[in-house]
């Protein structure tokens, strides 16, 4: 069956089929696996702003490094230690003398804090809708535990608002899986029936190889395309219908998890927050309610106000929008490259541009 | 990371699951689901189980194919 | 042979030379009941068939277990004496160990290769070995990649003031096997102590001496298209364990470490085929780097069959929890190995039947394409290229 | 020759092999105005008279002055190489530099010599030499007191993560002067970076192999009745020196380091005298220490003139100040020489005309009573004992 | 002169003559010199209690380990290093974590407390008269400068009581040249008076060979001879007449230093001290007022008592008390050596039991 | 160290004595003495002046001899 979509990805000749990853896994398990290098010229894959490191404002690491530089404990995925600020990344703290803690999860964070009660604890709460609740776990066990030295440094995002934004960049989303493991699918159905499509996908080869083969089927056929053939009929019948369909069914239910929607509800509310080359986005991440101003590092270190963009050169916005290629960036493999990274989209493995990089 | 390793639940205890996916091993949150029991396999992101999952069997996704495609 | 009987203060190591097997020897070993060195001194008993004709005693203080290092230990006088005395010479003294600055040693035959490397592992122990097994494993081996016999080795230390001293002994006894089973000599050592803090645990430069085997040609500049690449089992363990000992990401699994000396098997395959080119220790950076490093020297591209590249279950549990690359963990046990492709499966078959490298395997071959690259054919035949070595392993989270 | 030219990021080192002098070369360098580069691009020129010849450009920008030694540098890949390449490589790079797992060199002459020794100086910069220069001193000077000319050199280092770059260049040059200046090839390298407070900023572990020079046969064991004991300049500089780097005790003095490669000055003494019995470098611990070595080794007593022993008076006041011993603080190049009496003006007149030992000087006799005791004529006629090495040198109140 | 004076010393063959140096540096310096070698059968030096790290008893050694523990910075001169205490020394406590920081003066351990205000900062005050007012000096400028992280363990001994006690184990004293040029010679002609004899030595070869054959020379005289003539009316002339001579009088002044004295008194008050191996002696030292108790820190820290006592076999009081030899002690050399020192004597350079240890 | 070292202060100010024993310099503490200037030789222990000196001359010692033995 594999071998199927395979054959089908490559021999494809139907109309332009634009497809927009938006998790940084999808985007690395697609280059690890050489996935693009068996897709057809009429599909072409657009890495979206799916990385929570590359959309994580230079003004955030300016905070977290201040932070290091009071003698603040910081608690960070991995991803993070080498993300350039406007003066350095946190390895560049690290090698002052910083403590710069990686962490497997944000409650292993709060565990080192309650047994170091006498270092101030910053975890470092990045990510999407499926690392919130663990970001907002560790939060309420901290509570619960009386830990006091522990608080987030919080830039979490939220998917939504990103996908209308982008919604005319393709054709199709390849929706991330764990995403809609967490909130569900409704918000999927709903962009359907505004005429956005998409299709949830999983992260094994075969699984990708699906997703991706489903998506350029019912894009095409969305284009009056069934099996090579065009109806005008049908292009007609479907311009403004959007397609949805879940490819990750083992994993993704309608009803996502209740339960760790509810939790994040509790203790966040939205917040509108910068996307490193896509600017402010209303409502497109979450913060600590005010009530719990107390882990949030911002408040309880009175954290100043870091307003440094990143550099000017840097084309990652149009990147992560699928306006250009990373190798369309002037920038690209020359004074940008994952050792020396001028833009965020390099650093992470799951960088769009670092990932093109690598794989190239 | 997101990736798709799925994990089996080998322990439970208030203090959360230990799960296991091909040797390995670790204790996470078992917070953000509901009725997790020993033997279910679960996706682990960042420290937590995120979903339970309908089988470990990836081979389902050849049925899939037969169905989506 | 080495026996150990413990006086109030410190490990007295009676040394018997030229031990004659047919006459009746017997010793009496005060060694504390429960004490680790009761179980070594056995079992060296053991070794050498004299258990019959030896008493041990159990009572007697030992106190070393209590005695840690300290400054006055390196401070090159009475005391460091004592240290080298007791600790070193006991486990690694030979007819060439000196007390003088430099050891007087015989002229090798032929060319000579000479490496160093420092290991500052942390934890200095791990499943599968220690730093000690580690620092002459690494130095045995990248002269076994050069096709040269081992023959002298020296071991520098910096020892944090505060580590134990029985954990030093057990250190300098892995080096003692390590070296012994490989019949290299231990010919110098040096002994720094460093205050609290200046160092952490224990650090060991190891340098060797060895002498090429007729007829071996080996660099990493020898690889030529059409040369099959072997690698001598699977990848990653010795990073792997590490990472688990290190305990900061709560993951447990049961990984050991790979760590082992190669010289006999390398001495194997370059008695039956002198032909081959290239051999060379995946050490830190893994079998990744390696092949970088050996595309980059030889000017050759390299096609490698993802899927063929042997990696243990519980590595994949681990790097997938963390999202790392199998490929880019540190082995400490593992050769590559390229050899003209109608060689290879020779060499296969007699490193599965040597010592530490039986998982040997083809993951793939060098071409004249795409120089400097690596591309490899993965799990859905496409192919792509393997990145680049470069940072810091980090674990990503998504 | 090699030139510096720093780019954006890193020096690039841009090195001429074969120079012709006699051709008009032109090489424009471009380096940043009072960068301390750009004093050691232009005295390297001086030094092979090329000055007229070169154009010195000002402009262009340093960043490598802000560099630090990170982790990715450690990690075995790209950056490693890179770090090999620009800093190491350009540096101590020769014939047998390699790539490889280790270098294949020349068999020597004879037998060989093969010593060992960690450097962990704090700090490791001190008037009169880094710990680079010591790190080769240290080795080389260990490898003459055995009679060996030294040929092959490793050297692995272990270096803190955030450690000036520019600082490790500085560190590598010094290893490339000091190896130069004796003729010793550097053949192997190894490099660790460890996490920031795992090391005190950089060790390093140096390794030597030479060729025992014809007719020479020294040894701590050969001490005999009667001979001339020589000490080759003022003792105790070293130790004075690193001890007022550490700014512990506010006390200021100017005194420097006799760091210094003892090589050729052992050539000349043995080529005209192979009857040196015995060679030692007092380092760690001191004149004292060697001589209690030597009196045990070779089973003889000591008879010192207290007041012979030389002395900078710098040295005397910082040792008075804090009650310490000056036989006992560490020397980097002093050689106690053991030697039959009726050659020792000749040995004492060689080393007045050889480098580094201008100060040489008899300062007691062998003998075969008080054996394993050093006793020193004091300042009042008495006799009375050196007291034993031991302990960590403390400041004493009172 | 010098050859005079040594010849004098090494050919004297008058009535044996005991002198008694209770002072560690003179300890030191004549077993360095070699002053007891030339020395004639005749005369007999005793090492005393001089040295202050012979005399500190086991219990202080436990309560700057036990300050070590807690976490605070142990500043001390290097003698003090390597003391036994009950259950180690401070180089077990440093090798177990714990910061312990040599110092050359007192003022320095209050600097380095003024520059880590984030360290509780102890200095070891030991030591006599010589030493006192520098220990005194650094609580008054902590005190001037504001600095509340410093404070004393003090162990500060006075001698007069000691040569009280002694005063029966000798024929003279040598009387240690910087403790009287703190307090004076008042006290050295007071005991003359009262029938005690001593010369106060200076530190050189030269000015001990001096102090000594001048000590010599009176002590002779007051048997009643004189260049090897005995007197019976001489004798008795001088039965209970002590002599006094000043032999360093280029520094040693009747007055001593009246201001150093006065400092001292501001700040301490006389204390009843244990001499380890003779035991408490009344008004034998000295230790901060009540009102400078933020500056003591065995108030400042709460230390707990410790009763501790030496190792029973240890005689070093018998040796301060000129009993014994160092030799005559059952643990000298076996048990006892530097690198094992049971008793205290034993530890510093200084000490009566090491220097006999190490010069012999 | 009590050690008859004697040193002569180069300096004075409102912190201390600079002071030099044969080319040991250290900064010490003049609280202990009246009227200390410049040129002239003092003792130092634990970081003070202890005393005054008449003279850095110890051959007065050869004077003292005859005056006292
Ligand atoms: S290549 Fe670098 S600079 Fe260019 S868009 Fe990507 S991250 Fe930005
Ligand atoms: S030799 Fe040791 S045990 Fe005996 S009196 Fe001296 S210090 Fe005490
Ligand atoms: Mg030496
Ligand atoms: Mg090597
Ligand atoms: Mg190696
Ligand atoms: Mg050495
Ligand atoms: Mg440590
Ligand atoms: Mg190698
Ligand atoms: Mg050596
Ligand atoms: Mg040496
Ligand atoms: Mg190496
Ligand atoms: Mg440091």
């Amino acid at each position: 069956m594999l071998n199927e979509a395979i054959e089908y990805l490559k021999s494809y000749d139907g109309p332009q089929i634009n497809i927009m990853e938006v998790c940084g896994t999808h985007t690395h398990e697609i280059f690890r696996k050489g996935i693009r290098k068996i897709l057809s010229p009429k599909i072409k894959l657009i890495s979206g702003p799916g990385c929570p490191v590359c959309v994580t404002p230079v003004s955030f690491i300016d905070e977290a490094r201040y932070l290091a530089e009071q003698g603040v404990t910081i608690c960070t995925f991995g991803d993070l230690v080498r993300v350039p600020g406007s003066d350095g990344s946190l390895a560049d703290s690290r090698a002052a003398g910083g403590k710069i803690k990686v962490c497997y999860s944000p409650m292993d964070a709060m565990e080192y804090a309650k047994e170091h009660t006498d270092e101030e604890v910053v975890f470092l709460s990045v990510g999407f809708e499926t690392t919130t609740p663990s970001d907002v776990l560790s939060v309420k066990t901290a509570m619960d535990e009386g830990v006091s030295n522990f608080s987030l440094l919080t830039a979490n995002k939220t998917m939504p608002n990103a996908y209308l934004v982008l919604k005319d960049s393709m054709d199709c989303y390849l929706y991330p899986g764990h995403v809609h493991a967490i909130i569900g699918t409704g918000i999927c159905e709903e962009l359907a029936a505004n005429g956005v499509s998409g299709v949830v996908a999983g992260f094994t080869d075969k699984e990708l190889v699906l997703a991706i083969a489903v998506a350029v089927k019912n894009a095409a056929k969305r284009k009056g395309y069934v099996d090579g053939v065009y109806s005008e009929d049908l292009a007609k019948e479907n311009e403004n219908k959007g397609f949805f369909v879940n490819c990750y069914p083992r994993v993704v239910k309608a009803e996502g998890s209740p339960k760790a929607v509810k939790l994040v509800d509790e203790f966040m509310e939205p917040s509108d927050e910068i996307w490193r080359g896509i600017g402010l986005l209303e409502k497109s991440g979450m913060k600590l309610k005010e009530k719990y101003k107390a882990y949030d590092a911002r408040v309880k270190y009175n954290i100043p106000a870091f307003t440094a963009q990143g550099n000017k050169g840097c084309r990652c916005g149009d990147v992560l929008q699928g306006k250009i290629l990373p190798s369309d960036c002037p920038l690209f493999g020359k004074a940008c490259n994952p050792d020396h990274p001028v833009g965020a989209c390099m650093v992470s493995d799951e960088g769009a541009c670092s990932a093109f990089y690598m794989y190239n | 990371m997101c990736v798709g390793l799925s994990a089996k639940v080998l322990k439970l205890d208030n203090d959360g699951a230990i799960v296991e996916s091909m040797g390995a091993k670790r204790k996470i949150s078992a917070d953000l689901l509901e009725d997790l029991e020993p033997g279910d396999y679960v996706m682990v992101h960042a420290g937590a189980a995120i979903a339970k999952i309908t089988s470990d069997d990836i081979e389902e996704t050849d049925e899939l194919f037969n169905e989506l495609f | 042979m080495y026996c150990f009987a413990l006086s109030a203060y410190n490990v007295v190591i009676i040394r018997m030379k030229n031990i004659n097997h047919d006459r009746t020897n017997a010793f009496e070993l005060s060694v504390a009941r429960g004490s680790p060195h009761r179980a070594r001194a056995e079992s060296r008993i053991d070794n050498i068939n004299l258990r019959g004709r030896v008493t041990i005693k159990t009572e007697g203080i030992n106190k070393m277990e209590n005695e840690v290092v300290k400054l006055a230990h390196g401070a090159g006088g009475e005391k460091t004496a004592e240290l080298i005395e007791k600790v070193f010479k006991g486990h690694l003294g030979n007819e060439y160990f000196t007390a003088d600055d430099a050891s007087v040693l015989p002229r090798p035959n032929g060319k000579i290769a000479m490496s160093t490397d420092g290991f500052i592992v942390s934890p200095a122990f791990f499943p599968g070995g220690n730093i000690g097994k580690l620092s002459i494993c690494g130095t045995v081996n990248d002269l076994a990649c050069m096709g040269a016999k081992p023959l002298y080795m020296t071991c520098g230390f910096v020892i944090e003031e505060g580590f134990p001293m029985d954990k030093l002994e057990e250190i300098v006894a892995s080096m003692e096997k390590t070296a012994n089973e490989v019949g290299v000599k231990i010919v110098a050592g040096d002994t720094k102590v460093a205050g609290k803090g200046q160092v952490d645990g224990v650090f060991i430069t190891t340098t060797g001496v060895g002498e090429i085997l007729e007829g071996a040609d080996t660099s990493g500049k020898y690889a030529k298209k059409g040369d099959a690449i072997i690698v001598t089992g699977d990848v990653g363990r010795h990073g792997c364990t590490i990472l688990l000992a290190r305990d900061e990401y709560g993951i447990e699994a049961d990984v050991t470490s790979d760590c082992a000396p190669l010289y006999k098997a390398v001495e194997n395959v370059l008695t039956a085929v002198p032909e081959v080119h290239v051999i060379r220790d995946a050490t830190r950076g893994g079998v990744g780097t390696v092949l970088y490093e050996i595309s980059r020297e030889s000017n050759v591209g390299i096609d490698l069959n993802y899927e063929d590249v042997p990696v243990a279950d519980e590595v994949k549990g681990v790097t997938g929890l963390l999202g790392l690359e199998p490929l880019y963990l540190a082995c400490e046990g593992r050769l590559v190995i390229m050899v003209p492709d109608e060689k290879s499966e020779e060499v296969v078959n007699i490193l599965k039947n040597s010592p530490y490298t039986e998982g040997a395997k083809v993951i793939g071959h060098i071409t004249d394409e795409h120089v400097g690259k690596i591309v490899m054919t993965t799990s859905i035949g496409a192919q792509t290229m393997l990145p680049k070595p470069g940072n810091e392993l980090l674990p990503r989270i998504c």
